[in-house]
């Protein structure tokens, strides 16, 4: 059992012919991720690593592979097309790789989504990781083993880093989820902390946070009203400066909170342990 | 990127939003020739990317053209929290009945763009937000759909705006609406928009900012970023697309991820040292990208050690060892490097590495104790 | 019963102090009607009629008076915002009398209330009328009796013929629904024909046509193969000439189709009893 | 309101839709003089507002200037289809390899717009159409969200076209999808979109029909009516807000309602009379705008007799009858008139009329069957 992707997953891989797309179809192939189809448009007909068909759009990779989730990897500026065709061709899980999409653009996409019941990963994100099963992002697949730790992190490479920790002292977690770091993005903490709440492989959750918004305030809410399992978590940006402020307005929308302080003390009054550096989680999680 | 005042108010004017008359100026001389034209009394503005202007005096009422002349002359001489001031905008005055704060953002947890709206506008709107949150009034925008006429008069009916002004609080509600999205503003402010002793809506201050991961559709407003007001440092980092913020440590950070950038200064600094920089290189960076942050990291020279910490996902870490030797044979480097790669392409990484006679490190703690000890042993 | 509307409906009127919002509320509430509210924005706190207050805007309407119902009568370019005002206030049943809204609008209109889940009747329609119980629209009150006869109807004066051709011969109606009969509205024939379908009190069901789009076709399909009371109908435009032509695309998007034959043959192949002129409707009804 | 197809091509160029090379001539010597500008073969184009000008010689290939000039005075002595020519466009002529049919329009069905293309474009579109829809590729928009890049390519993919072509392609979508949009269009269309031997794609011909309804907001549009091409009574018709269209028959209608005024038409036929018009008042007409109508249906010789039919909804008897009687003192008709007041306010409209020495009729039928009698009669 994982949450999102495991065996079963048929992945489609919309730009897979560019070079990030190309490098990390290797990586999820070799890692033994059932990746069915990638799309990139004009090179249709075309095959990548002599097993994976390539198509002219989404809709026909899905009518001829029954692709159920598709992975994005095109350049920031074609990435909400991207999105938009995915969800328009009927795909129920889109995990967008892709950073420095426009905020508009993913207010919109994350709109028409929500609509068509689209769940979506990212953008700006490193993916999916069920060890053992399938790797559907960036996350390296030789930093963790299965085990029973559910991983969620709005941020790529702290993720990692925290895989490593875990795996260094031979914990293994059920499924890894990067949301992404993005203002406006698919899927929150909330989303995935209820989904590892009800995944059976799952006892132990490892939550990792950052300055800005206030989505770790309102995970603490969730622990400390709908949780029952464990849960460990780390916020980066503790002696960030306070940064280019967003002029009167972000400071009124979002009331004061996001900072570091903030959401280590939310977290801690609902129960959660808050690492000191990332490192430090595994020993917490024990 | 911020707009200027003077840049900001231009674009609401190409929308309907009605702007007090006036120019900016370089000198002041130019201020004076302006307040001329207009006549009558004028408001001399400094115009620096950073808040609280007036509160430092950057902000002055002249009575005629002399007095004009003599403001912006001292009003062009100073510093604004560290920025000088390099520009002046020449408003008419406006007599002021009541201010209005007025602005659309971005709310990322509700995924939508808001409204916000006050009838207590003005340079306290902060505080009023904080102690008196009920007079903010709030509206979402569906951001397929864009903003209806009737949002618009919801707010002014909420703001008990006297109806003489509805009408013209629409046109200005749609202008602000149609800057916001067609420029991908992440905000479009007007505070104060002012109700003037003559009964007209006036926005009498502006700021926007605009979505960087955007321009790329806007190369009329990338022409109008003001590269006087970045440390040369941030405008070099930028046009390599690196995330860069200098800071007053010693030392200097390269990483790869917004998230573990932070982490690296916070461990440094829990290790007792001070962080120089944040420096993100991104996901994917190529070596042409890494050997450009570390030049611009090893150009501060408070800098007594560097950390790389980079742990390869979508970055590959032997683009990235590739990236350091190259910057390394070009700037030729005095301090010690501590560097730490874990992750895809990690093991070619290190070998290319291998003869730079380079700290090396395995864990992030392990890392960061060792940058710590060689910026002190410096 | 009835269907739609009917003495529950709390009505609420958007223009109500417009010329035609205020004659036709003056009928509606002369009919007993149950109007609980006008809107107008500028005019909030004035009263119309001496007993309907009126408010600035739906919102406030809606939250000083739980009116359920709204119904249209502001200028064409006012009114697909008053659409949008009525949904996002969450009032669940909005008939637009308006004629002459541009068509392009209406599409917006259309796929937002759906989304919405809003039923829309109109807009350049007559609105309803349950006799003996509520008159939400224009249709004349005094020329229909209350009886078991559904009359569905894309046409405004035509639709007052038929119903007077009945009242006539003593039949009366449950509800009458004029849809409209512009190329995109909300509510179309095969909605009220459900409607009428699964409502106690309607026997018979009279649908009123005309030439142009496809939806009588639709109907009678509908007819065939879902409905089990009798239907008798009547095609406005046999005798018109085939008009301005919508280029190639008009006939492309609508395969031929459309003209008064057509449906007239579509209809009888289902079973439907199609009148030579309105007024030859009742005696097709007994 | 349909535009000509040298406006619909402007407004295409507008939008970033390639067209060819050429001006609008209102003689032939201006003719002549675009010819010599352009250099080479021109094709001149009737410019009149009905289809099928190819088949009845509207079209011509001119080989030079002088050819041209003859062709255009040949053309602009034409009418089509009873329309005379008055205008004609001079383009280059185009080297063709194939033709492509590629639309946007409304599907009322769906309540979306559609885009419609089929590689095989062209005259016989339609013919296309009838015998083989599969070659019609139909794809839909979202109207909250507007043409997606990833369509474009999708219908290009769909109709074969080969891939070098695919990014041109998606650009003209993209143009296409703005000038419906933007202009309020009910159709967008270009046939041919024409792929030349020198490998580009070139919108040859191009159709626009705007919403009428939505002209409030396009006032540059509504300058592009041509009156020219209307009969005068069409134009005096939509100047009062009527629908107006003239027919053979010799019994005048004026009917509130589109329905029942086809409805009076069907009836008049069914009785043996031959209606002169379909006139609709449209909902709550006052009697300014009945009066116009009224004036409308009596300036056509062909009227014998007239019917009111008249069912008061929205549209009150009471100024209806007020419109009769303001129209009867001005114009003094001849001919006999059969009115019918149900509904709204009918009583006091048979009041205002009872003077008037109309023939009053109570059923649809009896209206019809009087009227028929009374031109029969005159």
């Amino acid at each position: 059992m994982s949450i999102l992707v495991d065996k079963n997953t048929r992945l489609l891989v919309q730009g897979i012919t560019g070079s990030e797309g190309l490098f990390h179809t290797t990586q999820m192939v070799n890692y033994g991720t059932n990746v069915v189809a990638g799309v990139t448009p004009g090179k249709g007909g075309e095959w990548v690593l002599d097993k994976v068909p390539v198509f002219d759009s989404v809709k026909l990779a899905v009518e001829a592979t029954g692709a159920n989730a598709s992975i994005i990897f095109v350049p920031a500026r074609f990435a909400p097309d991207a999105m938009f065709e995915a969800a328009d061709a009927g795909i129920p899980l889109v995990i967008c790789i892709t950073e420095g999409v426009a905020v508009q653009d993913m207010m919109r996409v994350r709109n028409y989504l929500d609509q068509k019941n689209v769940r979506l990963i990212g953008p700006n994100c490193p993916g999916l990781l069920t060890p053992g099963e399938a790797k559907v992002g960036i996350i390296p697949g030789n930093i963790a083993i299965p085990g029973n730790v559910g991983v969620v992190s709005r941020s790529g490479t702290l993720t990692y880093e925290v895989l490593y920790a875990l795996k260094q002292v031979g914990m293994g977690s059920s499924t890894c989820v990067g949301i992404g770091g993005d203002p406006v993005n698919g899927t929150n903490f909330i989303d995935v902390l209820d989904m590892f709440e009800h995944d059976p492989k799952t006892e132990k959750v490892v939550m990792i946070g950052e300055i800005g918004g206030t989505d770790e305030e309102k995970a603490a809410e969730f622990i400390s009203s709908k949780m029952t399992k464990p849960v460990v978590s780390f916020i980066a940006g503790q002696t960030a400066p306070p940064g280019k402020r967003m002029g009167h307005a972000g400071a009124i929308i979002e009331g004061g909170a996001g900072t570091a302080a903030d959401k280590v003390r939310a977290l801690e009054s609902a129960g959660v342990r808050v690492a000191k550096h990332p490192e430090e989680i595994p020993s917490l999680l024990k | 990127m911020k707009l200027h005042e003077y840049q900001s108010k231009q674009i609401f004017s190409k929308f309907g939003i009605p702007i007090p008359k006036g120019r900016v100026a370089a000198t002041a001389s130019e201020a004076r020739q302006i307040a001329e034209e207009l006549g009558g009394r004028v408001v001399i503005k400094s115009q620096v990317l950073v808040g609280g202007r007036g509160k430092a005096g950057g902000v002055k009422l002249a009575k005629d053209p002399q007095e004009a002349e003599q403001l912006a002359t001292q009003i062009l001489g100073m510093e604004i929290k560290g920025l000088p001031v390099r520009k002046v905008l020449v408003d008419e005055a406006a007599a002021i009945d009541q201010e209005i704060y007025f602005a659309i953002t971005n709310d990322r947890a509700a995924k939508k763009p808001v409204i916000m709206a006050s009838a207590a506008g003005g340079v306290d709107i902060e505080e009023v937000a904080a102690t008196h949150p009920e007079k903010i009034i709030k509206v979402h925008i569906d951001p397929l759909l864009g903003l209806r006429d009737y949002q618009a008069r919801d707010i002014a009916a909420s703001m008990d705006l006297p109806r003489e002004y509805w009408k013209d609080f629409g046109t200005i509600a749609n202008g602000l609406w149609k800057a916001y999205s067609s420029t991908d503003a992440t905000l479009a402010e007007i505070n104060p928009l002012v109700i003037t002793k003559d009964k007209r809506l006036v926005a009498l201050d502006g700021k926007m900012m605009i979505d960087d991961n955007a321009l790329f559709r806007h190369s009329d407003l990338s022409e109008m970023r003001d590269i006087d007001e970045e440390a040369p440092a941030e405008t070099e980092a930028r046009k390599y697309g690196l995330s860069f913020i200098k800071l007053d440590g010693n030392i200097g950070c390269m990483v790869n991820g917004a998230g573990l950038a932070m982490t690296s200064m916070d461990i440094v600094k829990l290790f007792g040292g001070e962080p120089a920089n944040f420096l993100d290189i991104g996901g994917g960076a190529g070596s042409e990208k890494v050997a450009a942050a570390m030049r611009i990291i090893l150009s501060d020279p408070n800098v007594k050690a560097v950390l790389f910490n980079i742990f390869g996902g979508i970055t590959r870490c032997d683009e990235v060892a590739k990236g350091i030797l190259a910057a390394m044979a070009e700037v030729k480097p005095k301090v010690p490097m501590v560097v730490r790669l874990v992750g895809t392409n990690a093991e070619e990484g290190r070998q290319l590495l291998a003869d730079a006679k380079m700290i090396t490190a395995e864990t992030l703690a392990d890392a960061a104790k060792k940058a710590v000890a060689a910026a002190k042993g410096a």
